[in-house]
């Protein structure tokens, strides 16, 4: 079985939910404080959702410097997939683990919403269990999910098929289908070693049928079904 | 006459100021041992047309009494450039 | 009383003003007040005695104008596990789980501050729930301004919702409804009601009743400084130039330190390291110490100068009296103290020891070695003079009861998308899409519908909720307005297939002393009361907020009710919205077409009178069982209340969708045969209660009416539901009128937003 | 010595500023005729120990480099009173 952490940071708080979707999709998924300097030989890394630290200054900001942050960069190094969720992958481009920068949503609101999304890629850890091209409804809650980097970087994650997942105009016709102002509609990337991804949408949270499409399920089924490639 | 105005706004003292806690925090986990009184607010720059200084700054302040600070929670400060 | 006489003596602190009448009188007590306690302590309180009673003895704290009329509800039940007294009400749910749930009002201090007033309204309350062993899993909030079209009041609406959103959402507890209402009844005072429901195991109930003389009190969490010093005493008052004067600082939120602090607090409750635990709420440590002692009538000692405070210099009057945010009060025993300053560490807060339990009886201040306050604890929080004032209906609101609209009815095709184009009636969106709806993976029914709806964790059932209130009715009609806001509340619930457990309630009026004000709460009171009865969904809690005034007068009275509910089984929760295409539709209850308060008139014909609805309690309960028992046997597609907005209001939203529906859906509706007495105006607008909009497979028509026979609530259908992005076509035999239902949708969904975009400005000059 | 340090962290030139031009425009709507070019970013103030002038403008550059200002969005200006 797949040996999950998930990273918990003081103002963590979608912690829980992806420790849930992890085990629901037959992962072994467990908490790492982020005052621990190990992460116990895990297989993969949940950085989740939420407000670390408040995420006074900039999201993210101050997370990057926690103890475990060294652990996680060294799993990152040696192949192991870490994907970062919202919150998560703020902190993932504020340590320079991805490419970019999360800032202020285009319309300066807090936006708490359905969003359609396009997964890009499924040559990935993280979105092998979808089809190329399918669309997700995914909700998606942040202040600052508006991804920015420069033009270059943007055209360079599109010619080497590091876009995860972009917003799309799917069913929701009186509601922006971009919700923040992403350049390029950019709702997730990935790194150039195809090991670790952001993205804002909560995937953890559309994974129980009784409450709507279980569109979020594949992300953890992908990782769940996740093998190391022998060396 | 066109005006640079930079304005500093911060949460008046005596009140909690949660982001300054954080970032003084931080600094000091990062090992910035002499940092204190930390406190974290707003920056505004904009140009102002004016006939003088007196009048930008005049004009400054409106804005700021009107818009740019909460009259209750903040204080600001005002500087006119060239 | 005890202790007349026997008081210790305490002393001035250095520096202290002495104790003159003008003084008293900047209080907020009166002579009577401060005759019983000098007659209490056998001598002059210090100042800082002073203080501690005006906090205590303020409206806010001792409920000394409503506790008579408070003691008429109805509060026991087979499910109360916990009434009226804790810091949240607490009812049993299957499998050991139990709901703690209570709302409170915010409104002062939003009405200064909104972003802060607003955010520390949802710290407030979610300490209250926590503080009970309950993990929060939901809040709601209810809003009531002044009409959008004055930029104060969109500053107002503006900063109040970034306030309860950027808290809530910081902390990780989804929003699942709430309301808001525009009257020029709330200009200058608007109202923030906050509420919190939270999950817990029946077993890991804690309490708030310190005992066990020589076991130790900790503050946790925050330092103290000087925020909002006389925060429960300049809520029970009228804002006016001497309170702004009088204004005390304002309490800045820090919903990170919440979230810390709701960690550590669960965790210290199911650790089993702790006596008590109570949150410094209004009147801060004062209140938390003396009624958690109070309760368990004990006395306590307090050090104020061992509380961590943020800024040097305090004395024990403002230690004792800041309402600084984000604080707990911890009982424990002394071996204890080590092994939650672990846990409180872990969780980067610190607990400090700042006095002890003793056994004689008594309120007790030490700083610095000098007793500053010695006061029988009982009697401290007991023995405010409770007042019973006059109530007497104003002329005012006769008048306006027996009133009818002078404008003649405009076209009824316009009619209906002016009133979906009016903000009260006008989608949330713009509200709760700055709200987190989704986090904790729990949420089966986000805002936007009846009402919310959460899953309980490795269960099949889930708890509804909903916050509800109709002022006008209130305002016109305060008895039948009363029993109105929980019938909708009940009907709310209902709707979607959950059965009403209990209230919480938060009562906003004006001054009590005013005869026509206090008639109106005695009368709301009263209607509540007799619902509740009825729907056996007793009143666990609440808060009563007076003194809700402004220049121009009282506020329209606006008795909140928050309602939780149990849906037996997720698998048959029922949303409010059109589903698809052929379904059929059909019309539960008697429409008599009554106007009289609707937000017809109100909001069409500018008309805020006559006599509103009167509530059959029977027909409701009977309403409420039948929606219940549809759901549960999984025959319902679709279920919306009737209210505001009458029959025409619930089918257009019905055909507008959820808030990010993919399309809309038309109907034809055929109304011939339920109420042809009746006009088209009372039959398209009329707000008669017991009544409700559902729809469901052709197939099931059958059996549903006989289930409706059964429950004797009146059947009728009315239709079908059409194609996507089609009309909605309703005729009866005086009416045939036509809306497209994206057309309906756009202006129900740019209402608010086309409006709020005009500028707002912050500060001074507006 | 004791240094007091005002950090000014702004948008990067050529990056959208929609906080800006939200104030720009509420500004304009206000009446305010002459004002443009607005741009709205962060103010921290603190206190810092240190030996020097020199010094301490050493240890604040540090401390935005490394903290205060993200190097993929924002430019910072520091500033070092007595
Ligand atoms: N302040 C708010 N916060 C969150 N949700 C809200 C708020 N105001 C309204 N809503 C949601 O919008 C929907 C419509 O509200 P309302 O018109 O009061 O419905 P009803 O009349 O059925 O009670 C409900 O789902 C409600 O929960
Ligand atoms: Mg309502």
């Amino acid at each position: 079985m797949l040996d999950v952490a998930v990273i918990r940071f003081p103002g963590s708080n979608c912690d829980e939910d992806a420790l849930r979707a992890a085990e629901g999709a037959g992962a072994a998924a467990r908490f790492v404080w982020h005052r621990e300097a190990s992460l116990g030989g895990a297989d993969a890394v949940i950085l989740p959702g939420g407000f670390s630290y408040g995420d006074y200054l900039r999201s993210g900001a101050i997370a990057r410097f926690s103890p475990v942050m060294a652990a996680v960069r060294d799993h990152a190094a040696a192949g192991g997939p870490v994907l970062g969720i919202c919150n998560g992958f703020q902190v993932l481009c504020e340590c320079g683990l991805l490419p970019g920068a999360l800032i202020r949503n285009a319309g300066l609101a807090f936006q708490s919403r359905p969003v359609d999304v396009r997964v890009e890629t499924t040559a990935t850890p993280f979105t092998s269990a979808y089809q190329a091209g399918q669309v997700l409804r995914l909700p998606v809650a942040h202040g600052d999910g508006r991804y920015v980097a420069s033009t270059e970087v943007v055209a360079q994650l599109a010619a080497e098929g590091r876009i995860l997942l972009r917003y799309v105009r799917g069913g929701m016709p009186d509601a922006p289908a971009n919700p923040n102002g992403s350049l390029d509609d950019i709702a997730g990337v990935i790194n150039a070693a195809g090991n670790v991804a952001g993205m804002m949408p909560h995937p953890e949270r559309v994974v129980d049928p009784r409450f709507g499409r279980p569109d979020g399920a594949g992300f953890f089924a992908s990782l769940a079904a996740w093998a190391p490639t022998p060396a | 006459m066109s005006y640079r105005i930079h304005v500093r706004v911060l949460p008046r003292t005596g009140l909690l100021d949660p982001q300054g806690q954080a970032v003084e925090h931080a600094l000091t986990a990062l090992g910035f041992a002499g940092a204190g009184n930390v406190h974290v607010g707003k920056a505004i720059t904009l140009d102002l047309e004016a006939e003088s200084r007196e009048d930008a700054l005049a004009t400054a302040t409106r804005m700021c009494d009107t818009l740019l600070a909460n009259p209750v929670t903040e204080d600001y400060t005002l500087e006119v450039a060239g | 009383m005890t202790g007349s006489g026997t008081t210790p003596r305490a002393e001035s602190f250095p520096g202290e003003r002495p104790v003159t009448p003008e003084v008293v009188r900047e209080h907020n007590l009166n002579q009577r007040e401060y005759e019983a306690i000098v007659a209490m302590l056998g001598r002059e309180p210090t100042l800082t005695e002073l203080g501690v009673f005006s906090a205590l003895w303020s409206e806010h704290c001792s409920y000394k104008h409503s506790k008579p009329i408070l003691k008429t509800f109805p509060v026991t039940g087979d499910q109360v596990v916990q009434g009226p007294g804790e810091n949240a009400g607490v009812l049993r749910l299957p499998d050991g789980w139990a709901v703690a749930f209570k709302v409170e009002s915010h409104n002062h201090p939003s009405a200064v501050e909104p972003y802060q007033g607003a955010a520390t309204g949802v710290g407030g309350i979610l300490r209250d729930v926590f503080t009970m062993g309950a993990r929060p899993v939901a809040v709601l909030n209810s809003l009531r301004l002044g009409p959008l079209e004055e930029p104060r009041n969109r500053y107002l609406f503006g900063g109040i919702v970034r306030g309860v959103g950027d808290y809530g959402n910081c902390v990780g507890v989804p929003t699942l409804g709430g309301e808001v209402y525009f009257s020029p009844g709330y200009r200058g005072n608007p109202l923030v009601n906050a509420m919190c429901v939270g999950l817990l195991r029946e077993s890991d109930l804690a309490t708030a009743r310190a005992h066990g003389v020589g076991n130790i009190l900790l503050t946790v969490g925050a330092r103290t400084g000087r925020d909002g010093i006389h925060g429960a005493s300049f809520a029970s008052e009228e804002l006016s130039a001497a309170s702004e004067a009088r204004r005390p600082q304002v309490q800045v939120g820090d919903p990170f330190t919440e979230k810390l602090l709701l960690e550590a607090s669960l965790e210290l409750i199911t650790s089993g390291q702790i006596v008590a635990i109570q949150d410094m709420g209004a009147a801060g440590l004062t209140s938390s110490s003396a009624e958690m002692a109070a309760r368990g009538g004990v006395g306590v000692l307090l050090d104020t100068s061992l509380v961590p405070t943020r800024e040097p210099g305090m004395t024990p009057y403002e230690i004792l009296l800041s309402e600084s945010q984000e604080r707990m009060l911890v009982v424990a025993e002394p071996a204890r103290v080590a092994a939650i300053q672990t846990i409180c560490a872990k969780w980067e807060l610190s607990a400090t020891p700042v006095g002890h339990v003793t056994d004689d009886g008594l309120f007790r201040v030490v700083h610095d070695g000098l007793l500053v306050v010695a006061i029988p604890g009982g009697d401290l929080v007991d023995a405010c003079p409770i007042y019973h004032p006059e109530a007497v209906e104003g002329a005012e609101a006769i008048a306006r009861r027996s009133r009818v609209p002078s404008i003649k009815a405009p076209d009824l095709t316009a009619a209906l998308e002016q009133l979906l184009d009016a903000p009260s009636l006008a989608s949330k969106r713009w509200v709760f899409e700055q709200y987190d709806s989704t986090v904790r993976a729990s949420t089966a029914q986000g805002p936007g519908g009846d009402g919310g709806v959460v899953a309980v964790p490795g269960t099949a059932f889930g708890v509804a909720m909903t916050i509800d209130c109709n002022s006008r009715y209130v305002a016109l009609d305060p008895y039948e307005g009363g029993k109105a806001t929980v019938a909708e509340a009940a009907r709310n619930i209902a709707c979607t297939g959950a059965l009403p457990l209990g209230i919480t309630d938060c009562l906003n009026f004006g001054n009590p002393e005013k005869p026509e004000v206090f008639f109106q709460f005695r009368e709301a009171c009263r209607g509540i009361a007799d619902a509740c009865r009825a729907f056996d969904t007793p009143v666990t809690g609440g808060n009563v907020s007076f003194y809700n005034e402004n220049p121009t007068g009282a506020i329209d009275p606006t008795p909140t009710v928050g309602m939780v509910g149990l849906l037996a089984d997720l698998s048959h929760q029922v949303s409010s919205h059109f589903k698809a295409a052929g379904d059929a539709i059909a019309i539960l209850g008697t429409s008599t077409g009554h106007l009289g308060g609707s937000s017809y008139w109100a909001e069409v014909l500018d008309a805020f009178c006559g006599a509103p609805p009167p509530v059959d309690l029977d027909a409701e309960l009977r309403l409420q069982q039948f929606l219940v028992a549809a759901a549960q046997g999984g025959l319902l597609r679709s279920a919306h209340d009737l209210s505001d907005g009458g029959l025409a209001g619930a089918l257009a939203e019905c055909c507008i969708g959820g808030p990010y529906a993919d399309q809309t859906l038309g109907a034809k509706v055929t109304l011939t045969g339920h109420a042809d007495q009746v006009g088209g105006e009372g039959l398209l607008f009329g707000e008669d209660h017991g009544r409700a909009l559902v729809s469901f497979l052709p197939g099931a028509a059958a059996q549903l009416a006989q289930l409706a026979a059964e429950h004797g609530v009146p059947w009728f259908p009315a239709g079908v539901v059409g194609a996507v992005d089609g009309t909605l076509h309703l005729t009866s035999p005086s009416l045939d009128l036509r809306w497209e239902t994206p057309r309906l949708r756009q202006i129900y969904m740019d209402a608010i937003p086309r409006r709020m975009r005009q500028v707002a400005p912050s500060g001074l000059e507006q």
